[in-house]
């Protein structure tokens, strides 16, 4: 299903003329779904008749700026800036490029006068609030986890989000945000930790009814405690993953409902506005969502399977440039 | 002149015991007189805070981070430091979820220590025969390891069948209200404290650390212990490894890295529980004790992130400096 | 001839490139004490390193009877059964006494017997004579309690050969006396004994042999009868002990710029004193006597009641940055603890007090540093003269030289020498001795602390024995002899002790 | 005597000096050898990694590391560590981001700074006068400041006008070929140079560093060149976040910790450069450089996540180990 903000994307078509676009793959490990949009990108641009030129960076602010400043050096026509900057922190690089006649486009963070394929954070935290609150029939008190506030700026959003939602319904009570460190740590240990003791703080067993989980690993920690504890609350999750899904699939697990940012759609999006700003085709500097994938407890096992065999094809694509 | 050693001895003996008296409990006490009121805090703040099964959560959640930090209490007491550990804890993890399918869970285990001894070796070796920094050698075994993890897994976490029982029990199995990790890191303290307080072994690795060349002219075999010292901080880390591939039924390709603050805050708070000054495991324990505890109470009072911080960061402060405070030796001239 | 216990042959040694043992052969006989002499630096306690495996030889070989041996680390040396109390000896100081004593070869197996480890370390110390509770952590002991610790340790291994590396640097007479008788036990246990030190009389009094070394060359091995001062001077440094011979002309002025009223603290009973311009007081008695709480109130190292004036000023010197500001300079005894600094170099060392006058607009000169540092090198014979070489790659002597050299530039009215001469060679002694009658020249007061009685009546225009953390005796050197001070230092009720404290 | 002097230290002179030309370069050098031959490596590699404009990128990037870690330096020389230099960027960052709609630029980069060193101040009493241990300190700090971070920015990125063109000249202007920035360093760095070496204050660090207690007795007020340490430290980390607000025309509420590791690294490896063996600026200095440069390099050359980390953990331990095999001392006892 598709989010009613995401559906207006441009249809583009290439008009031939050969474009060098540059890309930096700064995922780690635990950023499969990057990975996955960095193949879609590659495989769009050239299905459209382009020519990619990566580097190979590390999943990191730093890495990331570099490797943007390196393709600089490469003579390409445009530049894909990625994740993990802000439109602020990557300013200088853009002026630098259109200095140079470098054209720029943002994938999945807003770029200084480029256009941009988003994230749809307030959708997903809508379409999570839209579940929960039909799931609870509007009454009952749940609690929000993710990674420490600031540390990925999509995860805020999301939380603001169903706070806000969750404000406006006199019979459901958020308690306050439970802070899941960072991912240089071990988030599913920490997820757990933070969970049971928030369990112990809430004994009695109506006193907790939903545990919403922005970032995988919390979830499956999440999904430990209450296993360990044996108490019944139900956990829904953001971003998919193999564990996740595995874990969700898996009929005693307590995470029914998950959402997803379809990476591969949005990178799919982005090769196509490089191309046609690198053809000099013009595009506005609009910034366009992503549709948002959800699904529950008895689709994950499907997903699993798609999600598997995207990663394998991802793989084997972005081999060739050292991905 | 026997005569004036005598009664200066005695002098001195005189003047320590009466001071003993006045300040040695404080002294003694100071670190732990904090943690015990700020455990007290939160079991006012929070009902729920002050009961037999948080108590238990707490030590549940410090299993994996005290082990680490016991490791390191070796190394940093043989007068070195050892990075590496908190990538320790994840290849040894990935070894052991590795292994479980071909080898059995008791093998895996085995193999998987070996592996952090093996480790732990090397980073002996290069600390003492080829004279490597500490510090650089074991950041560069960090990084190391880190890409070795990642050749192992790609990026994927290593399932462990749920039908691996035996195994799971390991971490996640209770006997009555304790959980058995907790048990298991009893039993580690246990002998690891005898080690270090009864044993050859760390008797000489506090000489080491205390002066090396004191200890080398009294023929102790310095490098030998020095090489000790980081085979146990990387076992114990291994140990840790395994505890928590059991406990999450699965090996993760990172995270590990996140152990090494908490071991070292832990440590050097440690080494100044009961004024000794220099680390010792109990101090570790109980400073590892002390950091999860705080985690755990701020959870159930759910204060903000920013708040969080701030107040772990204080009660850091100041429960080292309450000890530090007392413990007015003539002259302090450590600043590390 | 019987085969000797221990035989070097053709033993060389470099640093990183410095020759500092051109092949030096020697032998030790059975049972012998065998007295090592020679210059600061000249390469003796390279050569007992190399013999008890701390460092390895670049080339030559060692024969314990007659079997050729290699030593590769100290424990080697302590299964051969060569024992060894290095100049640079150290304690563990954060373990107690009785750890110390037993460190390295504890009883027990895997697991220690801490019981039977304090019983064997009080039984030595009972053994010695020393008296000190076993329980104390070693970073409490005064230098001269940490030597006599040391020297314990060599009596929970049964040894062959003992070597002992300058021990009575450290010590004051009573010790001395202590340590004497137990050398005597080992010699009549048959125990070879390698006996370095820079008192000949020393050496006269205990060695049935004595080899002296001259700059990584044997420059002669003596039998007892020809020990005797001038030749090993000859063979030492070269020159006749005569020229080395130096005394206090009476430099005192007549104004009082030191004086101290009622200073005393818990271990020293109120003592005042007046010192003139130039006057140098020399300060003795035994281990424990107080005599180190003078050096402590005067540096600034621990609290002290009375008052302390300087030029009729009362001054109060709450720490040493303070002392030094009113114009005390202490030259500690613990020379590796507290004066130097083993990782810098030997100019930054020499320097580093001068670094005020060697500044412009708070930028320091490295060109003027380091010429500095050269003339303090040079005018102290240091050796080797490598200013830009880190300090710990000195030898004992020249470290202490540097210690020294470090107040050269410094005007201070009243500088505190503690030991000022410990492990210094015959040679540098003079050198030393000169500049600190330098400075009384110039008008300034001098304290000089010290265990050695020769040292004193060499320096001292008045001197001040202390027993008990009490003035027993407080007058003119030349109310002195050498064995009536002597006699002083060991008991208070010494004859030079019954004349009245009629001084300054 | 004199005599003998003149001429055995004329031997002495001699013999050292062969003895220089065989092995002394190679000591000197060692590091920096490795330095070069991997740089050469990639240059081999790729084509676009010998280029000006590659070596001015790694220049720039390395600027903020650069600062924190030149900061790092004094501490370390005096003997002690500071765990907090990471936080301290972000927090001097959100200040200046924060001040300048208020203050003008000039006002809040000033303001700024005097954060800064306040906040080396109190690290500096803490570990004096309040007598605790660096490491646990600080790391207390660096919890303090990420909680104040968090109240100041809610968590939000605080923005810097673009409007604000002198401001945002500090960062990403060129003069030339070369990024302002980097000039920027080069003084700060030619200035930290002066410090170290011509300064008092550098020497006395460096004492207080190699011998508190000696450097006690000689009347060297050791807790104010202990504290000076810390300010320098804390200033150098201000002096990287202000151009990094400048860089990156906001300040964001996390982030800075990540320089903290790289900065132990640069200055433990910097230390075995030019074969001195204690932690000086332009080893240091050299360490940061060699750090990034191998990072572009594997950029350049694509190689994968895991290998890129293998590399990074054996190129650290060849250098340094380059180094320590030829300074072949005749004991090898430190282990840091
Ligand atoms: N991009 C978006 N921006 C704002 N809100 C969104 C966005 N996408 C989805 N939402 C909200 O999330 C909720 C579910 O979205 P969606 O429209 O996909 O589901 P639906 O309308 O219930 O199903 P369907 O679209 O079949 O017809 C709706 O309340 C919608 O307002
Ligand atoms: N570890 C070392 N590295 C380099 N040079 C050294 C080292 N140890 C000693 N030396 C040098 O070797 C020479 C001999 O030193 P040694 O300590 O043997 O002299 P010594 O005879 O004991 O003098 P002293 O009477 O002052 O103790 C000195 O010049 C010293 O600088
Ligand atoms: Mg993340
Ligand atoms: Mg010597």
């Amino acid at each position: 299903r598709k989010a009613v903000a995401a559906d207006d994307f441009p249809a583009i078509k290439s008009n031939g003329k050969k474009v060098k676009v540059g890309l930096g793959l700064n995922y780690g490990p635990f950023n499969q779904p990057w990975r996955r949009g960095c193949w879609q990108i590659a495989k769009t641009v050239q299905e459209m008749g382009g020519q990619l030129v990566t580097i190979r960076g590390e999943p990191s602010k730093q890495s990331e700026q570099d490797a943007a400043r390196q393709l600089l050096d490469r003579g390409i026509d445009v530049l894909v800036l990625g994740i993990y900057s802000t439109e602020s922190e990557t300013a200088y690089i853009v002026d630098d490029a259109h200095r140079r006649g470098i054209k720029t486009v943002g994938f999945m963070v807003n770029a200084k006068d480029s256009p941009a394929v988003l994230e749809d954070t307030w959708g997903t935290g809508a379409i999570m609030g839209n579940w929960i609150q039909n799931k609870l029939q509007r009454q009952g008190t749940i609690v929000q986890t993710a990674e420490d506030r600031g540390f990925y700026t999509p995860f805020d959003q999301e939380v603001d989000m169903l706070t806000l939602m969750t404000k406006y319904e006199p019979r459901m009570k958020m308690l306050p945000f439970m802070t899941g460190s960072v991912s240089t740590t071990d988030e599913i240990s920490k997820g757990r930790e933070n969970c049971l003791s928030l369990l112990q703080a809430h004994p009695d067993p109506n006193s907790l009814q939903l545990i919403t989980s922005w970032w995988w690993p919390l979830t499956i920690g999440a999904a430990q405690a209450l296993q360990q504890m044996n108490r019944k609350a139900i956990v829904t999750n953001h971003y998919f993953s193999n564990q996740l899904l595995s874990e969700m699939a898996s009929p005693d697990s307590p995470i029914q409902f998950s959402t997803d940012v379809p990476y591969h759609i949005a990178g799919g999006r982005v090769g196509q506005l490089a191309i046609a700003l690198g053809q000099g085709q013009d595009v506005p500097n609009d910034s366009y969502m992503t549709p948002i994938s959800f699904i529950s407890k008895d689709q994950a096992a499907q997903a699993l399977t798609e999600l598997k065999s995207m990663d394998d094809q991802a793989i084997a694509l972005l081999k060739q440039y050292g991905g | 002149m026997a005569g004036t050693t005598v009664n200066s001895a005695a002098e001195r003996r005189a003047v320590r015991s009466q001071a003993n008296l006045a300040l040695g409990i404080l002294k003694r006490w100071g670190t732990i007189i904090v943690i015990v009121l700020v455990g007290l805090l939160f079991a006012v703040l929070s009902p729920y805070f002050g009961t037999v099964s948080n108590f238990n959560n707490i030590l549940f959640s410090m299993i994996v981070s005290a082990l680490v930090s016991m490791g390191l209490t070796y190394v940093v007491a043989a007068g070195s430091f050892d990075l590496s550990i908190g990538v320790v804890v994840t290849t040894v993890s990935i070894t052991t979820a590795l292994l479980i399918p071909h080898t059995g869970w008791e093998l895996a285990i085995i193999g998987a220590l070996v592996v952090a001894c093996a480790i732990g070796l090397v980073n002996g070796l290069l600390v003492t025969y080829a004279r490597l920094s500490g510090i650089v050698s074991t950041l560069g075994m960090m990084f190391v390891l880190g890409g070795i993890n990642q050749y192992l897994t790609n990026g994927y976490q290593v399932p462990v069948d749920y039908g691996q029982v035996a195994f799971r029990f390991l971490g996640q199995g209770r006997l009555g209200p304790i959980g058995f990790p907790v048990i298991l890191l009893a039993a580690v303290f246990v002998l690891g404290h005898i080690l270090s307080t009864r044993s050859r072994a760390g008797h000489y690795i506090g000489a080491v650390g205390d002066n090396p060349m004191a200890a080398y002219y009294s023929g102790i075999l310095v490098y030998r212990w020095v090489i000790v010292a980081f085979i146990l901080s990387a076992l114990f880390a291994g140990i840790g490894g395994v505890i928590l591939t059991s406990i999450s039924s699965s090996a993760q390709p990172v995270g590990g890295e996140g152990y090494l603050l908490e071991a070292f805050a832990a440590v050097f708070l440690g080494a100044t529980i009961l004024g000794k000054g220099k680390p010792h495991l109990l101090g570790t324990l109980l400073g590892v004790f002390f950091l999860y505890m705080v985690s755990s109470g701020m959870n159930m009072v759910g204060i903000s992130f920013a708040t969080r911080q701030l107040f772990n960061g204080l009660v850091l402060i100041l429960a080292v400096g309450a000890n530090a405070l007392l413990n007015r030796e003539e002259i302090h001239l450590k600043f590390i | 001839m019987e085969t000797p216990l221990i035989e070097l042959r053709e033993v060389r040694k470099d640093f990183s490139g410095v020759h500092v043992l051109k092949g030096i052969s020697l032998s030790f006989r059975q049972g012998e004490i065998h007295g090592l002499l020679g210059e600061n630096g000249a390469g003796k306690s390279t050569l007992i390193k190399i013999l008890t495996g701390v460092y390895a030889p670049s080339s030559g070989e060692i024969l314990l009877e007659g079997k050729p041996v290699t030593i590769h680390l100290p424990i080697d040396a302590h299964r051969l059964g060569l024992g060894a109390v290095y100049q640079d000896s150290e304690l563990a100081g954060s373990f107690t006494v009785a750890d110390n004593i037993v460190l390295g070869n504890e009883p027990g197996g895997i697991l220690l017997d801490r019981g039977a480890m304090r019983r064997e370390a009080v039984a030595i110390m009972e053994q010695i004579g020393l008296d000190i509770d076993p329980g104390r952590r070693a970073s409490t002991l005064t230098a001269a309690e940490m030597q006599m610790v040391t020297l314990a340790t060599l009596f929970h291994r049964r040894y062959k050969l003992i070597i002992l590396d300058e021990p009575t640097a450290r010590l004051s007479a009573p010790e001395t006396r202590l340590l004497f008788g137990l050398i005597e036990r080992f010699r009549r246990e048959g125990i070879t004994i390698i006996y370095i030190s820079h008192r000949l009389n020393e050496v006269k009094e205990l060695c049935d042999r004595a080899t002296i070394l001259r700059d990584g060359l044997v420059s002669g091995t003596l039998e007892r009868e020809e020990i005797d001062e001038d030749v090993v001077t000859q063979l030492m440094v070269n020159r006749s002990s005569a020229e080395l011979d130096i005394s206090n002309p009476g430099l005192a002025q007549s104004q009082v710029i030191l004086e101290l009223q009622d200073l005393s603290t818990d271990r020293l009973r109120p003592l005042s004193i007046r010192l003139r311009a130039g006057e140098i007081l020399g300060v003795t008695g035994p281990l424990g006597a107080g005599m180190e709480q003078i050096e402590r109130s005067l540096g600034g190292l621990g609290a002290y009641r009375g008052t302390i004036s300087i030029d009729g000023r009362v001054c109060d010197i709450g720490s040493p940055a303070k002392a030094r500001a009113a114009g005390i300079a202490l030259i500690p005894e613990d020379r590796r603890k507290q004066a130097l600094f083993p990782n810098l170099s030997l100019g930054e060392n020499v320097t580093l007090p001068a670094l005020g006058d060697l500044s412009r607009v708070g930028l320091i000169g490295h060109g003027r540093a380091r010429r500095y540092a050269r003339s303090v090198v040079e005018r102290l014979g240091i050796l080797p003269d490598a200013p830009e070489r880190a300090m710990r790659y000195f030898s004992g002597g020249n470290q202490q030289k540097a210690v020294i050299g470090k107040w050269l530039k410094r005007e201070a009215r009243a500088y505190v020498f503690v030991e000022p001469t410990s492990g210094v060679d015959v040679g540098a002694i003079r050198q030393i001795y000169e500049i600190i009658l330098e400075l009384a020249r110039n008008g300034a007061v001098v304290i000089v602390i010290s265990t050695s009685v020769k040292e004193l009546l060499a320096l001292s225009e008045t001197i001040a024995v202390i027993h008990h953390g009490a003035i027993s005796a407080l007058l003119p050197r030349v109310k002195f002899t050498r064995d009536s001070l002597l006699a002083a230092t060991i008991s208070a009720t010494a004859p030079a002790a019954v004349a009245e404290p009629t001084a300054a």
